[in-house]
């Protein structure tokens, strides 16, 4: 459990930021300039805020009050930073053991793991200097992974790599943050990032924290998009596995009665496992249709629809308890005659999986 | 009135021969300019053609060499002053040195260093290491010299105690309140310690008469106070 | 007794032109050789670099002969400036300041290309792609960032041009008003029986000249060089 | 018209890339460490090929059969580099200005235009030293649109930014590229910017073209995922503007005989405009389903299945000549019955509009 | 007349061994105080900085005369030492390893200042996140990286050791195989007429030397300094 309540001025830019994060991933959202690396910095211990009190687990990082400051080693905070800060005289292979050797740090992942995991085992006798964008911020990744930290934050981790390997990297975070046991702060501008990994959510904005909380309240609060620059809003789905369809590579998931299907999770029958739906990937029938390739399809009742000023509005769905935002052009609100109240059916296109345990 | 004298000399003659010039530019009215230096830097200047208009050599050898290359009015020549060699130690030394065959410096020194310029090279130098020689303490003591970049250097040693004994100039010994002169080397154990000054071919024309001042009986208080004997023309 | 004579003064005078002189002259031609050095690839880099470091290896007299058989009236090149140009460096205040800037040359020019190496040559193609020729991107881009350099070898330069004495006394004398330094003065007390006061007193003014000198170049330096670091 | 052959290596990696890209923008896609920055480098003249040429118009940057290296400066290619690479000396306004002042570049985009398009009023006298990574990213792309270039290259110009600043700088981009006469090489892994972007593409795979060409053509061959790491795959459709839906802020296209409604755009009726469309974005259903929030139905023929190995098909359909791909689950595509010839209906859930020119 | 006397060889190896001992020995104190200055911050700072250039801007024999004072047998720290740890310096090769360091130290110290400030202090950052420790940090990332500066600041004392010849006779004097080292071999060959040869002889051996220390510092800089270095 990381406890953060700081206030700090860096020039002209002032942050007061306070917030809790459990453990799994927090995601840190907020435009270009908001504070999230000054607040990454912070937590490290890197940038002395005025006051203010940074406790991880029973350990306290920082306190003013106390005049306590721990220093940065000690914090056992490993940094994947935004520029990704590789030691230029050292090898790949040396820079990525740095913590274990340097820093007489143990635990944290495997060698062999991390490395085959981030596809750099090519570059493990090569300069930093030699590597491409991407490939220098796996390895930074990859450093940090294995300082075996009790925090692990992550400035902008994949904004230079690609899909495909973005799609490899995600799984291994999401599984770090689910089975590690620490806490991991994570600074994105991929919505689907960030509903994949985050179980919390942190807003920034203007050095202030916006909003902050489970992210499933704070998607479904409509008002957010602005602040956030979230160009995606989306909302998170508690399930359960109901079995499996190994033909199709499918997993069925319980949601209250009904049922989705999802490409194949491993996971075991009655395992909960929460998912994240963009607003943008569900659209609304008002009745069960036939003959489509979208084959989830959930009964569900509108409680409020939110008109924006151009072509589009969002529409949050209840599906028993649980809440599903949607996003349509302004025109088919109308004429599908949404209100308040209306019965209907929620088409869900895609959807990203993420394990996991309690509410948090 | 023409460009001002300038006068090469021998670092050592900086005290004397500032107070007699200036007693010169005071009567006279005329400007003299003196460039301190090594009598072998210097000589080696004036071989480049530096603007010197009279040369005082600490010795004989960088004299001759600028003679040999006929730099200089050899009807000028002369050797002006005479020095003495001593033994000095510091102030508070108990050491007495008689100066002779049988001193056993060596003994005397112990496990010490005895103080003395250059003696391969600076004149100072070379007459004490004669001096040795025809002392025949050479052999022994060779081993214990501690040779410093000038005579000044070679006293500073002594006056600061690094060494307990030290050969220099009579005109050194006397300026430095703390040292003593222990012994005054025989005048025969070394060749005459002479300065010779001359003028510098193609001399200004006030040259001349700062030379015939500096060689005359009016500027020889001058010296003498500062231990220079005065030799008058042979 | 802490007042300087008329003599020392002029000798105060001159060091400071002369150290002057030799800093700002030999900055250029110091800044181009740690260029090449840097950054040249060409046969003869060695010897380059072996040549820029003989002023320090030699012994100063050393250096002081060969300019003095170089740079003198009858040394060739002296006597070829002073044939074709006028130009006369032997005994007088310009050739103590090309003693000067030979002695301190070997500092300016390590402290230069220790800059120049540190620059990320990324930033000079940042240039290029955005249109600056070569001699525009050296001035906007590499200059200001070697100016901590500069100013470290200027600073070193005019320090050692201060306190040079051997070279500076073998080529060009020890002529008071015109040659001499107070290095030269110094030495020429040195000499002197009982003048050890106004040793410490010129050595004295001489580290005081320098202080200020230091002080000046770390505040220029603070101003420049520091001033777009990141906290 | 830039016109690109060369055949280079840098340490053990090789490249050898040839394409043409015509005013406009060409996409460079490839996954990390495939040779995009270095294929930058080269074409600005930072990084010396082994052989080939360079042409932009009728100028020739490089050509090594006739040993013409055209210095960089004279090259008049603006980049905008992947690690920002800001004067750190200078303060952002003199960053901004450096083509012109120091480069004594004319043209380009106004100050006060790019300055306020990027956000960045309040920086302009700051060091970089003191921006946040996106506020140095924004800087960076302004120093390259003011310096007047008649080649715009762009390396993963928006990674650092939010959402919400990517959605202001993207059609500034766009309209850059299709107005500004120039050719523009985009560097980026988010398919959206590139299908929004971007005329053309070209793939690079371990230092080679993969495939190169029109947009369309490239995104419609269904092979290309796996080398690309293209996590989404699209396709592009051309249309044509039928009439606006002003009460919805909506703008109707024709495609052929049928119609698309999309978010509002500025356009004459009979403007040509480009759509492009993510496979995940695109259902398919057997009869036209009723009462559904999604408008934009079109008739449509299966013209051929690929089968993955995971859960996902990728089905390609045909609407009268233009090409549309769908992305499915393997067991929709089974139980649907899809096969290639089936008369279908593609359901489009969102669309990404790029107006432009002629085909390219 | 090309190979060297018995007392030639003697005085030539004798410098290197000063000139190396000097370099070696004040490395890491020239290390601490280039650290200091570039990333301190203390009252007196500026007195430090100045107290370090002191040799430079002293003639070398004033540096020799106040490291007689202090250093020589009668000398207050002369005489602890030899009091207290049997160290004698005065007349000794150690003395004139001393008066090297001590002409050396400005150079040393500044190239150092110079690379330590221009290290880029995020990795250092990095390296704490790492869990490094100061030690481990400054040994792990700052010194490598600052390498350049020291292979620059050393060969700098290293060339001036050889030449330097002032300080060093006033200090310790000229005693053959004990302090005579090749400046003041030089030194005595130029007071004697007509040994010009053997002064060249003498001066092309420093510069033999000093080419050779030069060629390996080079070396050692491209392997380290530039191994990193992006093309
Ligand atoms: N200076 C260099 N020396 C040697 N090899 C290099 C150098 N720079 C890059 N490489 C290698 O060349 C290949 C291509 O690098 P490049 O930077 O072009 O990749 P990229 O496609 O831009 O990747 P990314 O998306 O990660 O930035 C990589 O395998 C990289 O390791
Ligand atoms: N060293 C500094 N000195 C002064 N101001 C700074 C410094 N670093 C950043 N800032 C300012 O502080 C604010 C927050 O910066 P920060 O780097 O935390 O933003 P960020 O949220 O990480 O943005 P981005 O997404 O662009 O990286 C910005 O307005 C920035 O200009
Ligand atoms: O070192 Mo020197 O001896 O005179 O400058
Ligand atoms: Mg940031
Ligand atoms: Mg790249």
């Amino acid at each position: 459990m990381l406890d953060v309540f700081i206030d700090l001025s860096r020039g002209e830019f002032a942050l007061q930021a306070s917030f809790r994060a459990g453990v799994g991933a927090t995601a840190i959202f907020g435009r270009s300039g908001a504070g999230k690396s000054t607040l990454v910095a912070a937590i490290a211990g890197l940038v002395r805020p005025n006051a203010g009190r940074i406790a991880l687990g029973d350990r306290v990082l920082f306190d003013s009050a106390h005049g306590i400051d721990l220093p940065v080693r000690r914090r056992r905070v490993a940094v994947v930073f935004q520029e990704s800060r590789l030691f230029p005289h050292l090898s790949v292979r040396r820079n990525l053991l740095y913590g274990r050797w340097a820093g007489r740090r143990s635990g944290g992942s495997s060698f062999d793991d991390v490395v085959g995991l981030l596809g750099i085992e090519a570059l493990l006798d090569r300069k930093p200097g030699r590597l491409s964008g991407g490939e220098a911020q796996r390895v930074a990744i990859g450093r940090a992974l294995l300082s075996g930290p009790e925090l692990l934050m992550m400035d902008e981790p994949l904004s230079h790599l690609d899909g495909a390997r973005r799609a490899e990297i995600l799984p291994f975070l999401e599984r770090l943050a689910t089975e590690s046991g620490i806490p991991i702060l994570y600074v994105s501008h991929a919505m689907d990032e960030v509903i994949r990994l985050a179980d919390q959510l942190v807003i920034l904005d203007k050095g202030m924290v916006a909003a902050a909380g489970p992210l499933e309240d704070v998607l479904n609060r409509i008002d957010l998009g602005a602040i956030s620059g979230l160009a995606e809003a989306g909302s998170v789905l508690m399930t359960e596995v109901a079995g499996q369809v190994t033909d199709y590579a499918l997993t069925r998931l319980a949601l209250g009665e009904q049922e989705l299907l999802v490409p194949e999770i491993a996971a075991a029958t009655g395992e909960r496992i929460r998912l994240r739906v963009l607003a943008d990937d569900v659209a609304i029938a008002l009745e069960r249709p036939k003959a489509l390739s979208i084959r989830n399809v959930l009964a569900a009742e509108v409680t409020e629809v939110a008109h924006g000023t151009g072509a589009h509005a969002d529409v949050l769905l209840a599906i028993g308890p649980q809440r599903l935002r949607s996003r349509l052009t302004r025109q088919s609100v109308a004429e599908l005659g949404l209100v308040a109240g209306k019965p209907v059916f929620a088409l869900i296109k895609s959807v990203a999986i993420r394990r996991g345990g309690g509410e948090s | 009135q023409g460009k001002s004298t300038v006068i090469f000399a021998a670092a050592s003659m900086r005290n004397a021969l500032d107070a007699a010039m200036a007693d010169y530019k005071k009567n006279t009215g005329k400007d003299v300019k003196i460039s301190y230096a090594g009598s072998s830097t210097l000589a080696k200047q004036i071989e480049q053609g530096a603007p010197a208009d009279i040369f005082i050599s600490a010795d004989t050898q960088w004299m001759d060499y600028v003679d040999g290359k006929g730099l200089i009015d050899k009807a000028t020549r002369k050797d002006v002053f005479g020095n003495a060699l001593v033994m000095v130690a510091p102030k508070d030394s108990t050491k007495s040195v008689a100066i002779g065959p049988d001193m056993k410096l060596a003994d005397l020194l112990g496990s010490d260093k005895l103080a003395m310029a250059d003696t391969n090279a600076v004149p100072a130098g070379l007459y004490g290491k004669q001096a040795l020689t025809k002392l025949g303490q050479w052999e022994s003591v060779q081993g214990k010299i501690a040779q410093a970049a000038d005579v000044r250097a070679a006293l500073a040693l002594v006056s600061r105690g690094e060494a307990p004994l030290g050969i220099v100039y009579a005109t050194d010994a006397k300026a430095d309140p703390k040292v003593k002169m222990v012994a005054t080397f025989p005048a025969d154990t070394h060749p005459p310690i002479v300065y010779p000054a001359a003028l510098v071919k193609n001399a200004g024309l006030d040259a001349k008469a700062a030379l015939d001042f500096i060689e005359s009986d009016a500027a020889s208080h001058f010296f003498k106070e500062q231990g220079f004997t005065f030799l008058p023309a042979y | 007794m802490w007042s300087p004579s008329p003599e020392e003064m002029t000798a105060i005078r001159l060091s400071i032109r002369v150290a002057s002189v030799a800093t700002l002259a030999s900055l250029p031609v110091a800044l181009a050789v740690a260029m090449l050095l840097a950054r040249g690839r060409f046969p003869g880099k060695s010897l380059l670099n072996g040549i820029v470091h003989l002023p320090l290896v030699l012994p100063p007299v050393v250096t002081g002969y060969v300019l003095l058989l170089t740079f003198g009236r009858m040394g060739p090149v002296g006597h070829f400036l002073q044939a074709n140009f006028g130009i006369v460096l032997a005994f007088r205040w310009t050739g103590a300041a090309l003693a000067a800037a030979v002695m301190g040359f070997p500092f300016q020019v390590r402290a230069m290309r220790l800059s120049v190496e540190a620059v990320d040559r990324k930033l000079e193609q940042a240039a290029a792609t955005l249109g600056a020729s070569a001699p525009i991107i050296f001035t906007t881009v590499t200059l200001p960032l070697i100016l901590p350099g500069i100013f470290a070898g200027a600073v070193l330069a005019f320090a050692k041009s201060l306190g040079e004495f051997g070279a500076t006394i073998t080529f060009v004398s020890n002529i008071p008003g015109e040659t001499q330094t107070i290095p030269s003065a110094i030495y020429s007390l040195i000499q002197t029986p009982g003048a050890e006061g106004e040793v410490l007193r010129l050595a004295l003014v001489s580290v005081a000249i320098s202080f200020v000198a230091l002080m000046l170049s770390e505040m220029l330096a603070r101003q420049t060089g520091r001033r777009w670091a990141s906290v």
